[in-house]
């Protein structure tokens, strides 16, 4: 018996690796389809200062974010920028991480397809270049953007686009968005947020969605949207289904078998501890 | 600069509505006490308006405020409100850069996106309107110089504390370097030597990984201190030590530290140079390497302290599978979870780098550690007089303690 | 010069993405993906390349958006507009490279103290006032109430709790006195909280790390359309292939390194 | 020459420094147009940094291939990834979208290429952390517990087949998982997390200090 429990403990984990595969790609094949309830109060947070802005206030989204961390962000971004343009807000894409330029062009390709086909590049929503050094952006965007930003990532001037009329700094921002899976948003919450008292939110990977427990209690952030959960919730607030709900129904088999694994090997060391 | 004309906008509307309102003429007084002055304490672009409150006159007035830039003169509106809005209590400013009067309004009108910013300074001229339904009232028109200012005293508390920072800095580096400075022994070594203790018993190997960070981050230098106690424990007992490694130069470094260890105990004849040896400049492969030695060769005793990432996972399990006492240390937050379910013991965050102080007495890091513990002490004695204070204003209601409490703390 | 013009044409004309290339693509992409999860089995040598071919097109990437929206818009271009003032920063940038070259790297030094002394200059005063003025204030800003009532004792509770954690993890981390007495059970509860904190990292991480998987389970699913000829079929079936053979040819030669 | 080469770097790093520093306190103009120009200029040299990272991939695979260290083969691959993705990039311009909004081929390389190599890379991690869970996550003292305990309730809590599961055991209390979690997160885990956060930001302090005042060299390489 003994023997056998000490044996079932160390089996090979090339066999949990086989149950974890089968028990997430079965629901990608076939759905639980179970309702996404229960949305964090930081996202619900995020989406009501989106939802009570005055119409064409300039929202900014610095999308942060490679290819590494695709499948929790991007829905995120996706989520975001429906619901502000479905807003009538004016958007503006930033970049500080050079991989993230493919996924801004991705979404540039979905927003007059199927995001928000009425909208128009240049009055409602602007693209930025990529920038290299991310302090020393952040901290000319509270004092002149056109300094840095004086033409967008076609290479048009910026100042005379309708988008940015009025929009001098940060001041003339309604909110700024930060969606990452690297510490850029705490440099938009010291450098931006705090230093020229500009409304900051966040959508950031579930590692470190904990990290930021801190900013949210302060009001140093208005809202934090964590991992495919919160873009699960997202899309629920915005009554519209993509890939993080489906992403979060398929994560349940998993999360199961993580809990029931930790208990079991815990158990077998009790008993085999005390036995 | 094109502007619209705000007077023909206005004219038009009053002569509307004046007949209506003609049957019953109510004078509103102008505003008293009207001053403008430049703004203190800002890169220029705003000036300072204060007046008396309207009082109860004023119930559901608005106050339309107009400036003109007396080097081009026109008259601009600059910014509408409420009447009984901006009394100066509410200016977000600390106590000690502003103090509110009773019964006195104050604004901070910018005048920047009407009149622009020069580096200079401008003469504008300030003028408050009050207006109620149809009837309204000016104030005479008051001249104010607006610059640029040389101070923004309301970071005065961050100037402090800052400068606070930079003496006790300067302060414990000159301490370190004549007379040392008290750091407390840190649980986790003694760990080490029951680890080390236990292989030798065993009479099998120890494994010691200083991460993937390179030679000029603190939780490597702090490894490499810590590799070295344990390097002289190693020579002491004549046990194994293999020491893999992901950066070339940490490896040189590393192999002097052990080289070193191995001389101070007496034992040069048991050191050898292959100790140390270069794996892989891979996270993945480096991670994969490590992990069949450890497979292989089920040391007693696996040390991970340094900088680790995701590798952080792949290391821990093989060591506890095999039955190994593991003792991990790192700064990455997010690697601590793993290290602490599956290793003996783990040294937190600064505790690896209090660990690696303690051991080199090196002043540069003991002073850092120092400078962090007075900052330490310094929030917790601010939380709990603060904290204290706070509540005790609360239940007296006393808002001028809580006003004062909240604002030496508050970042502006 | 036409010549070559014609030249750069019909070379550029290869790299026209057809439908073809779509489908070809998912074959490239499902292959890399399991090469890459191969890992998982044992090291070996499509992972390496996999994994070497990783680190070239991440600089690479990298390279073609420093070199399309950086250097051409803030250099090139302002430089043929006859802005020189751009020469400053970029000689301080190019002088970073001379560090490669043992003789001269000190010219290295003038590009790295500008960069350093400007980035410690920014982020001293601002940690002051995010990680410090602000958390302070942040944990006594649930007593500043006006009066303490049955609607707030939650939050007043909960600010309690918090400051009083905050207090004990601080001890934890307090290495100028002996942890003995009162400081010890202070900072042996401070353990607790970082504990708490650890536990709910370690939960989110497991979120986290299961969703990137299915990110790339469900990419694979996608390849294995008919559309795509199933490509993740067949890529894995010549994958476990390969480890049989690999395992036949080492069986006979008599063992070989122990996968784990 | 040591003038030159030490002296002069290091009183760059304090002028410069002690500037910026200045310049959060004092609002003038003239503060904010040399911030201002810093930024522009900055801005243009960490675009440079890059290169650093570029070369010191090159240089360290190209010596494993000159030097034939084992596996100097995989090394080609660098390169070959390099220019798989770069070649493409100057056909295009740089464009991964056409201006007809077609997929260049630098767009074919970014979605089937880069996104898988980077996206599996860490997805591998997964697997990892299901075989810790179960071979190496051990229950043996108090605070393990109540990291499991957390840990626990996060992972159950965040996907609905875990909320249905809790509802169905534990709904009698009135408590929601998510509420529960909600609690965790904002009072446990800030008083960790803070307590985490004073030490790193006044180390990060006195390193700054330490540059600025030139008594931290390393960046700047050996004499």
């Amino acid at each position: 018996m003994k023997n056998a429990l000490e044996k079932f403990l160390k089996i090979d984990r090339r066999l949990i690796f086989l149950a974890l595969t089968v028990l997430l790609f079965a629901p990608i094949v076939r759905p639980l389809g179970l309702p996404n309830k229960n949305l964090g109060k930081d996202v619900v947070n995020v989406y009501n200062y989106i939802e009570n802005l005055p119409e064409r206030s300039f929202v900014m989204l610095s999308l942060d974010y490679d290819p590494a961390t695709r499948p929790e962000l991007h829905p995120q971004a996706v989520a975001l920028i429906k619901h502000a343009l479905r807003r009538n807000l004016r958007v503006g894409i930033f970049t500080l991480n050079a991989g993230a330029t493919g996924m801004i062009e991705d979404i540039a390709a979905r927003i007059p397809s199927d995001i928000a086909p009425d909208k128009v590049y240049g009055r409602d929503y602007v693209i930025m270049p990529f920038q290299p050094n991310p302090v020393a952006v952040m901290t000319q965007l509270g004092i002149n953007i056109y300094e840095i930003y004086d033409k967008d990532r076609n290479g048009n001037p910026t100042k005379d686009m309708e988008v940015m009329k009025g929009v001098k700094s940060v001041k003339d921002m309604g909110l700024g968005i930060c969606i990452t899976g690297t510490a850029m948003l705490d440099y938009y919450v010291a450098y931006v947020a705090d230093k020229y008292k500009f409304p900051m939110a966040g959508g950031v990977t579930a590692v470190s969605q904990p990290g930021y427990g801190p900013y949210l209690q302060t009001g140093q952030l208005k809202g934090l949207i964590g991992g495919m959960k919160g873009a699960a919730d997202y899309e629920t607030l915005i009554k519209d289904l993509e890939k993080g709900t489906s992403g979060i129904d398929a994560l349940s088999l998993a999360h199961v078998l993580v809990i029931v694994l930790i208990v079991t090997s815990n158990i077998i060391m009790l008993v085999l501890k005390y036995l | 600069m094109k502007r619209p004309p705000i007077i023909p906008l206005i004219l038009p509307f009053l002569f509307l509505t004046s007949p209506s309102s003609a049957a019953k003429p109510s004078p509103l007084p102008p505003l008293t006490g009207f001053t403008a002055a430049d703004m203190p304490g800002d890169a220029g672009g705003a000036a300072l308006l204060r007046w008396d409150s309207p009082g109860e006159a004023a119930e559901g007035a608005a106050i339309e405020v107009y400036a003109s830039d007396t080097a081009k003169p026109g008259w601009v509106k600059i910014a509408e409100f409420p009447a009984s809005a901006h009394p100066e209590k509410d200016m977000d400013l600390p106590f000690w850069a502003w103090r509110a009067a009773p019964g006195r309004h104050a604004l901070a009108a910018d005048t920047s996106s009407a009149f622009g910013r020069p580096d200079g300074s401008q003469e504008i001229e300030f003028k408050l309107r009050l207006v109620k339904g149809a009837v309204s009232s000016e104030t005479d028109p008051v001249k104010a110089v607006i610059n640029g200012n040389w101070f923004n005293a309301s970071r005065l508390n961050n100037l402090v504390l800052m400068l606070t920072i930079v003496v006790v800095f300067f302060w414990t580096v000159s301490h370190a370097k004549r007379k040392g400075l008290f750091i407390r022994r840190i649980a986790g070594l003694d760990a080490i030597d029951e680890a080390i203790g236990r292989a030798t018993e065993m009479g099998r190997p120890i494994y010691y990984s200083t991460g993937i960070g390179s030679m000029s981050m603190v939780p490597t230098i702090a490894s490499t201190s810590i590799l070295g106690e344990v390097a002289r424990k190693v020579a002491q007992y004549d046990t194994s030590l293999k020491v893999p490694h992901f950066d070339p130069i940490v490896m040189t470094v590393c192999k002097e530290v052990v080289k070193q260890s191995y001389l101070e105990m007496e034992r040069p004849d048991s050191y050898r140079d292959d100790t140390n040896f270069f794996v892989s400049q891979d996270q993945f492969s480096f991670a994969a390497s490590v992990d069949a030695m450890i497979h292989r060769e089920k040391p007693a005793a696996c040390f991970f302290i340094g900088h680790f990432m995701a590798e952080s996972l792949l290391l821990a399990e093989v060591g506890a599978t095999t039955g190994a006492i593991q003792i991990a240390g790192t700064e990455q937050e997010s690697q601590l979870p793993f290290f602490f379910t599956s290793c003996d013991y783990t040294l937190i965050g600064e505790e690896l780098y209090a660990a690696g102080a303690y051991l080199s007495k090196e002043p540069m890091l003991m002073s850092t550690l120092k400078v962090q513990d007075f900052g330490k002490a310094f929030v917790m004695l601010a939380v709990v007089t603060g904290s204290v204070l706070l509540a005790a204003g609360a239940v007296f209601s006393w808002e001028p303690l809580m006003r004062i409490v909240g604002q030496l703390f508050k970042a502006y | 010069m036409e010549f070559l013009g014609n030249i750069w044409n019909s070379f550029a004309a290869l790299f026209t993405v057809t439908p073809g290339w779509m489908t070809f693509g998912g074959w490239v992409a499902a292959g890399l993906t399991i090469c890459l999860f191969s890992f998982l089995y044992k090291d070996n040598p499509f992972f390496k390349v996999a994994e070497h071919l990783y680190l070239g097109a991440g600089m690479g990437w990298l390279f073609q958006v420093y070199l399309f929206q950086t250097w051409k818009p803030k250099v090139f271009l302002p430089l043929m507009e006859g802005q020189y003032s751009v020469l400053i920063p970029t000689l301080l940038g190019l002088s970073l490279v001379t560090q490669f070259f043992p003789r001269i790297s000190w010219i290295s030094r003038y590009g790295f103290t500008f960069i350093m002394g400007y980035g410690s200059g920014l982020v001293i005063p601002l940690t002051i006032s995010t990680d410090f003025l602000k958390q302070i204030g942040g944990t006594i800003a649930p007593f500043m109430v006006s009066e303490i009532n049955s609607g707030n004792i939650m939050s007043l509770l909960n600010g309690t709790f918090v400051a009083f954690g905050f207090i004990c993890v601080l001890f934890y981390f307090f290495f100028s006195v002996e942890h003995k007495g009162a400081v010890k059970k202070a900072s042996n509860i401070g353990i607790y909280f970082l504990m708490l904190y650890f536990g709910a990292a370690f939960g989110n991480t497991v979120m986290g790390r299961f969703s990137l998987l299915y990110g790339r389970f469900d990419d694979l699913y996608k390849y294995s359309a008919p559309d795509y000829f199933y490509a993740t079929h067949v890529v894995l079936g010549l994958l476990v292939a390969y480890f049989i053979l690999d395992k036949l040819v080492l069986s006979r030669r008599g063992g070989g390194q122990e996968a784990h | 020459m040591i003038f030159i080469k030490k002296h002069i770097p290091l009183f760059i790093c304090f002028f410069v420094g002690v500037l910026t520093l200045g310049s959060y306190y004092v609002p003038n103009a003239r503060s904010e147009n040399y911030l201002e120009m810093m930024n522009k200029w900055e801005n243009i040299v960490a675009g440079f940094a890059f290169l650093l990272g570029l070369m010191s991939l090159f240089y360290s695979h190209f010596h494993k291939i000159s030097r034939k260290a084992p596996g100097w083969g995989y090394s080609l691959f660098v390169y070959v990834g390099f220019l798989l993705v770069v070649v493409p990039a100057i056909v295009s311009n740089g464009q991964p979208m056409s201006l007809t909004n077609e997929m260049t081929s630098l767009g074919w390389i970014y979605r089937f290429v880069f996104t898988s190599l980077s996206g599996t890379m860490f997805a591998v991690l997964a697997f990892y952390i299901v075989s810790t869970a179960y071979r190496a996550f051990r229950i043996k003292s108090p605070q393990a517990f109540v990291l499991f305990a957390a840990a626990f309730i996060v992972i159950l809590g965040r996907v609905p087949l875990g909320q249905m599961m809790w509802d169905g055991l534990l709904g009698w209390t009135g408590y929601q998982v998510t509420d529960v979690i909600e609690w965790l997160m904002s009072v446990p885990v800030v008083a960790g997390r803070r307590g985490i956060m004073i030490g790193i930001a006044i180390g990060g302090i006195v390193t700054a200090l330490k540059i600025i005042f030139g008594i931290e060299r390393q960046y700047m390489g050996k004499d």
